[in-house]
């Protein structure tokens, strides 16, 4: 029978390693955090976390869609037009076409769905890489955008629509609860069924996921179709909390969502990672956004720390590696 | 065993562009047998069941299962009617566990969707059991060597309770013990009335455990006989078309001075204190079970791992080797062990593939000579009897066996002193085999030295001058080429003789 | 040290010069009132990312805002969060949209609309003294599709151009990119044989256009009719050449400056503006009253 | 010796396939160009062919670059700042610093070369993926940019710096030449290179290729160096075409030049592709973009004219996979 040298101490190294795996951007974060906290006090406040999070909800909640495509492999440019297409459409039920509320969240909602299964379907039936796909729905529905809108954000929502982007539950805004829920059904899903199981599989290897059984198409359609879903709803926050249906709304946050899921930790090569580490990523981003806005940094200046602090964040978190590897 | 044909064949072909991998291929497979498949590489073996499998669609003729026709659009499709199949290329997910990727394609689910673990890992513990091997299915796939994967294969194909099973190469990777389990789980498998094709270059093995054999060549069918009524010698005959008198074909030299020295060799929690010597135009053989860290061992003197401790001299000389490139450059080789993941590139050429380590040596400022390039790619695709449509066909679409001899011809082409040879003849059908050899033989000859690793006692004990055996991260004992038997290493790769232990 | 105030400013984008100007603006007037902070943020262009930074001003305790909305209507969440911690704010440049149920203490600024009218005036002027009546083919440049100041910039142009059926006017967006501008001004070299007047609606369009005139061999730059809009100092420059023949000022020195003067007026000694309204008129800079501009060199 | 089965045809067949796989998007291509001539003639005017190039030849020239990088399974979202940034210097020596054209010319060059590098060694030392290290690293140049040149363009090049955007050759104008210059060295370099084949070979097997003793990081970080590098020379193209250093130039560069080339047929995973597809999938873009203007089609209907024409580019090129495999 095959012995494993040292099994004992083989097993304390494993445990420590899935620790660090977990904890690396985790910490991180905590220092970036401390940091900020240390140089402006305010920055500690709960009402200032809270703010934060509602920041980031917007693209948070894109990006815990996010982590399922590039779990497996994938990539999704049009996230941003989906918004803003979602958010046009939503503000057009409020204002212009009966104001009904149903419709108004329920018709965006399903055409984000229903742009993501268009991604998906395209991309896999049709074998295009989906970098390619999406950045060409992207061009399609920022201008069909402009096209609905006629040029002109529509605006002015019911009081009742108000409430996905602006309301309070208590002493916590609505679109945090609507972002951490999404976090934490999402981390279920990865970890426990078996649609989240077939997204690493296939991640990690499709022709071996095929090869298996798996309907890798179906998996993958899914997942293009539940980021769709999540941008549409992105959309409903954003222009209700804009109370307006902006044209230029969501352009560029497919880097913002990509950054947060990649800097959580998930490979860009799919099968490893996951949504807790989405997010760290994405407060990560939002809380140096607001720690550089708390301190004051001049414009200029606010560019270059940003992105020498990803950089540096990342690099801390990759340590590990080193240690792995070692 | 009943006469009703479980599967048959009927004129059935298969085109690639370039290729005419299967050509009116017709026989059928018995239910409940254990029927053989064989030929040489390229015959068309793997292509014949990935079709079944559904992975590869026919382009004419007729698959009858169970006397109906199926023609299976995905795998999905063929495990549902029962037909599994462990392929020759591993096809496990490196980041998910043992138990996951047994699972992989059935989970248990309890709740609708939900993954029932705890289920799942038990029968995942039992299948290991059934297996008789020691693999925690908590672990990562990731994590484990190669022999240990196949063994996850096997499981995973065995958690489907198919009625047909088909097996490409299960034992190309194995060593002895695995592969005697393998054969007690066939036979138990057989009296349970499941049927089994078994594809294998290991000739002795089809004796041992398989009823009817089906021999391929070329893509066209040459026969289907009882075991009992063809001999090894027509069987090989029937393969390669002609007689291959000499399976072995070891010449022996007169070993020379010392090329390489390791001393206290570690690289902790899987090599330990590890010393040797090999002398020019010897043959050092490394036996050991799986995970005995073999592969580990030739990783370390090549500089892909890092070493804790020791030290390696080169002709007398210390040598710091840490990278490939300074391995090479003290003109050592490396043939690894898993081709797709360490030895090939699978999108270039079979010419792009073996030009890759002499490509400096073949230009001029940085300007590949062509000509030159191709004439020497063109002699190992001779040499090596490489099954090639043309020297640009890619390497990912080659047989099994002729991506590892691309893998071997692409240190042939550059002249090196020291070869670590890692499993080297794996999935090489016999007549190759000898080839390759031959080839080692030359090697010799021109003066370099070979440490060669392989899980297959046959021909361990016939081409190694001497055989170092490990166990656990050491080396356990030294035979000398008179001292070896099959008997000697196994007692040693076990641990039953605790005095042989630890040279150096 | 000695600072009594902060002030948040809050502007769209460093990436255009006419904001860098305003900012500048915003700095001397601070240093000459003495005793000031300014915190300026700009927003990468992105109206989230505005109303984010208008709540960390608002976490921090800035005393009063200065604010060049994106949008007319998104930033309005952000103002009403403005009022709810009793911080003033006074709008610049841009407005936010009328009627909205929130409390600005002071607009200060220009009509994009007023100067998309002026362009057309300008053109349409110049085309009358070229043919003796009303005609000829226009290239309007507009800006990002979506963004406030392209649509109403288009829109004050296009009211005017309307009302001459023999003007021709092709639109084609440029995106508020000089690059974008030469593009654009490229290919319409190639599909269009006849060009009267190109209207720019910023001056980075026109200069890139200009230089696409210029190179084309087709076009005698000084012969068409060419306006800009912003008055930047490249362009100052090409009217002083008689290579650009206009371009609209809409003072973002004086705008920021009154602006702030009137914030810092309320948090010191209380007074409220006469006028809740402070329109800056804009002005068509030509030739002929150059030193009129406020970035004159 | 291996005996094939058919040989002659299977011959015929490989060389078809070869064909087809170099002139996928060379088809969709021409039916685009076709399709723009038809619906307006002075499309095929040489003067519009030649305006095409050189509109082209700005994203062009780093798209020959990021051929390389994308090759090696890599991805650099840096380009446009690095061409903002070098264009910046480059206006500075001109207008500000002294005026030499040499400096103006080899500073930027160099600078580029240098970010490039920073990329890639960051990347390959940390064990970053580079859409991280990137990233970071184009906030940081843009950042840097507006620092130099204080949020105010720079403008008034020299004659002499002038003729790198703006000259002529006879009839054809000097960026063209330097665009197809490129090219065809970078597909010499590719083809007929050791460090072009080792650069497939990484792409296409990175352990592979470190066990046959290729230096696998010097490699990588020569092809991010080589790619700031052109990025560099793009700016100075720009800089010199617009006379003028810009603050936002080479903004969303990176996505264009990511969709040369890609819809050229490289591989976003690497190891397949080259040069040759780059340059018809940067003139694809650019033709489709000049088409649209020159028919005066709207903003908002160009933008998803825009989008479909990509995705059925590819679709078309990509049919060949089908032929392939069936
Ligand atoms: N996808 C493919 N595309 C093109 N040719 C292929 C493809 N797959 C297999 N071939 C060719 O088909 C022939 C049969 O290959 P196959 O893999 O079936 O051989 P095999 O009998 O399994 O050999 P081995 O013993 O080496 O595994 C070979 O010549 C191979 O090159
Ligand atoms: N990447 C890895 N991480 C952790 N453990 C590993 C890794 N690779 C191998 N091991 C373990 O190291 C030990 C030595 O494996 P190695 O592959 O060297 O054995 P071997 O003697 O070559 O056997 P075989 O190749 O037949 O499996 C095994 O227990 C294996 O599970
Ligand atoms: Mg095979
Ligand atoms: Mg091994």
């Amino acid at each position: 029978m095959p012995v494993l040298v040292e099994e004992k101490s083989t097993q304390v190294f494993q445990k420590f390693f899935v620790f660090w795996d977990r904890v690396g951007i985790l910490l991180a974060f905590l220092v970036v955090f401390v940091m900020f906290g240390a140089l402006t006090p305010v920055f500690f406040h709960p009402l200032n976390i809270l703010n934060v999070i509602r920041q980031v909800s917007i693209i948070g909640v894109i990006a815990v869609g996010m982590t399922f495509v590039i779990l497996l492999g994938g990539i999704d440019l049009s996230v941003g037009s989906i918004v803003a297409f979602t958010g046009i459409i939503a503000a057009g039920f409020q204002v212009k076409w009966g104001g009904s509320l149903f419709l108004s969240i329920v018709v965006p909602l399903l055409i984000g769905g229903g742009i993501g299964f268009l991604n998906g379907f395209i991309s896999t039936k049709g074998k295009l890489h989906p970098f390619i796909v999406t950045l060409g729905m992207m061009s399609i529905f920022r201008g069909a955008t402009l096209l609905v809108a006629q040029g002109k954000p529509i605006s002015g929502m019911s009081p009742a629509f108000r409430f996905i982007g602006a309301g309070m539950v208590g002493p916590i805004p609505f679109p945090v609860i609507l972002f951490l829920g999404c976090v934490i059904i999402a981390g279920i899903v990865l970890k426990r069924t078996v649609f989240g199981r077939y997204i690493y599989a296939i991640g990690g290897n499709e022709e071996a996921a095929l090869l298996s059984g798996i309907m890798v198409e179906r998996y993958k359609i899914s997942a293009f179709t539940l980021l769709g879903f999540l941008s549409g709803l992105s959309g409903l926050i954003l222009t209700s909390r804009l109370n307006s249906g902006e044209l230029v709304a969501g352009q560029g946050y497919e880097l913002d969502v990509i950054a947060s899921v990649v800097i959580g930790g998930t490979s860009l090569m799919g099968g490893e990672g996951g949504v807790y580490g989405t997010l760290i990523g994405a407060l990560l981003i939002g809380v140096v956004s607001n720690g550089l806005n708390l301190l004051g940094v001049q414009p200029y200046w606010q560019m270059i720390v940003k992105g020498v602090i990803v950089i540096f964040a990342v690099l801390l978190d990759r340590l590990k590696r080193r240690f792995r590897t070692a | 065993m009943s006469d009703a044909p479980i599967l048959h064949f009927e004129k059935l072909t298969k085109r690639f562009p370039g290729v005419l991998a299967l050509d009116g291929v017709t026989f059928s497979i018995q239910k409940g047998e254990v029927h053989a498949l064989v030929g040489e590489n390229g015959a068309g073996k793997s292509t014949l069941i990935k079709i079944v499998t559904g992975v590869y669609q026919k382009t004419a003729g007729e698959i009858f299962f169970e006397g109906k026709p199926v023609n299976f659009s995905s795998p999905h499709e063929a495990l549902k009617n029962g037909i599994a199949a462990i392929y020759q290329e591993f096809n496990l997910i490196p980041a998910l566990t043992v138990a996951e990727n047994i699972f992989m394609g059935h989970h248990f689910v309890t709740r609708r969707f939900f993954v029932d673990w705890n289920r799942m890992r038990k029968e995942a513990q039992e299948l290991m059991r059934f297996l008789d091997v020691d693999i925690d299915v908590d672990q990562k796939v990731r994590d484990l060597g190669v022999a240990k994967k196949q063994v996850v294969e096997i499981a995973k194909a065995l958690s489907h309770r198919a009625r047909v099973l088909i097996m490409d190469e299960p034992t190309a990777t194995l060593a002895q013990k695995e592969i005697e389990r393998l054969f007690r789980i066939i036979k138990v498998l057989k009296s349970e009335g499941v049927t089994i094709v078994y594809i294998s270059h290991r000739l002795e093995e089809i004796y041992e455990i398989c009823d009817r054999v089906t021999v391929l060549r070329d893509g066209r069918h040459i026969a289907t006989r009882d075991v009992r009524d063809v001999t090894m010698e027509d069987l090989i005959r029937m393969m390669v078309g002609r007689e291959v008198v000499e399976r072995f074909p070891r010449v022996s030299h007169t070993a020379g001075e010392e090329v390489l020295r390791v001393e206290g060799l570690t690289r902790r929690g899987v090599l330990e204190n590890i010393s040797f010597s090999l002398r020019k135009g010897e043959i050092l053989g490394i036996a050991g079970m799986v995970g005995s860290g073999r592969t580990e061992l030739l990783r370390a003197i090549y500089g892909v791992d890092p070493i804790d401790e020791g030290k390696i001299y080169i002709r007398g000389k210390e040598a710091r080797i840490r990278s490939p490139l300074d391995a090479i450059n003290h003109g050592i080789a490396l043939l690894p062990e898993e081709r797709k993941v360490h030895g090939l590139v699978l999108l270039l050429s079979v010419l792009d593939n073996l030009g890759l380590p002499i490509l400096p040596l073949v230009s001029v400022r940085g300007f590949i000579q062509d000509g030159r390039l191709k004439a020497i790619a063109q002699d190992m695709v001779q040499h090596m009897n490489i099954k090639t449509p043309s020297l640009f066909q890619r390497v990912m679409y080659l047989s099994g066996g002729n991506q590892q001899k691309v893998v071997l011809g692409k240190w042939f082409a550059r002249n090196c002193d020291i070869y670590l040879f890692d499993e080297p003849t794996r999935g090489i059908d016999v007549g190759a085999k000898v080839e390759i050899y031959h080839l080692m033989n030359r090697l010799l000859e021109r003066g370099a030295s070979i440490v060669m690793v392989s899980s297959e006692l046959p021909e361990v004990l016939a081409m190694s001058d001497r055989i170092l055996v490990m166990r656990e991260g050491r080396v356990v004992g030294e035979l000398s080429r008179e001292e070896a038997t099959k008997e000697a290493i196994l007692r040693l790769a076990l641990g039953r003789r605790e005095e042989y232990a630890s040279v150096g | 040290l000695g600072k009594d105030l902060t002030i948040g400013l809050s502007f769209p984008s460093l990436s255009f010069a006419w904001f860098a100007f305003l900012e500048q603006a915003v700095k001397d007037k601070a240093a000459q009132l003495g005793g000031i902070e300014v915190i300026s943020l700009e927003a990468e262009n992105n109206v989230s990312k505005q109303i984010s930074i208008i709540e960390d001003m608002i976490i921090k305790g800035v005393d009063g805002v200065l604010l060049v909305p994106i949008e007319v209507e998104a930033v309005i969440p952000a103002i009403e969060a403005l009022n709810k911690a009793n911080i003033p704010v006074v709008t610049v440049d841009r407005r936010i949209k009328e009627g909205a149920p929130v409390q600005i203490l002071c607009h200060v600024g220009a009509d994009n609309v007023e100067g998309g009218r002026k362009a057309a005036r300008f053109i349409v002027e110049k085309l009358t003294e070229k043919y003796g009546e009303p005609k000829g083919v226009v290239i309007e440049l507009t800006g990002t599709p979506g963004a406030g100041p392209a649509i109403d910039r288009s829109a004050g142009f296009n009211e005017i151009m309307k009302q001459y059926p023999n003007i021709v006017v092709k639109s084609q967006t440029a995106n508020f990119r000089r690059e974008d501008g030469m593009k654009v001004m490229e290919d319409f070299i190639m599909s269009t044989p006849q060009i009267d007047a190109v209207f720019g609606a910023n001056d980075e369009m026109i200069l890139g256009a200009i230089q696409a005139l210029d190179a084309s061999g087709k076009f005698d730059v000084k012969e068409v009719i060419t306006v800009g809009f912003d008055a930047l100092p490249e362009a100052l420059k090409l009217i002083e050449e008689g290579v650009l023949d206009a371009t609209i000022e809409q003072f973002p020195g004086k705008q920021a400056a009154t602006a702030f003067e009137i914030l810092v007026k309320y948090l010191r000694e209380g007074v409220t503006p006469e006028k809740p309204l402070v329109y800056i008129e804009p002005k068509v800079i030509t030739k002929d009253n150059l030193n009129e501009a406020e970035k004159s060199f």
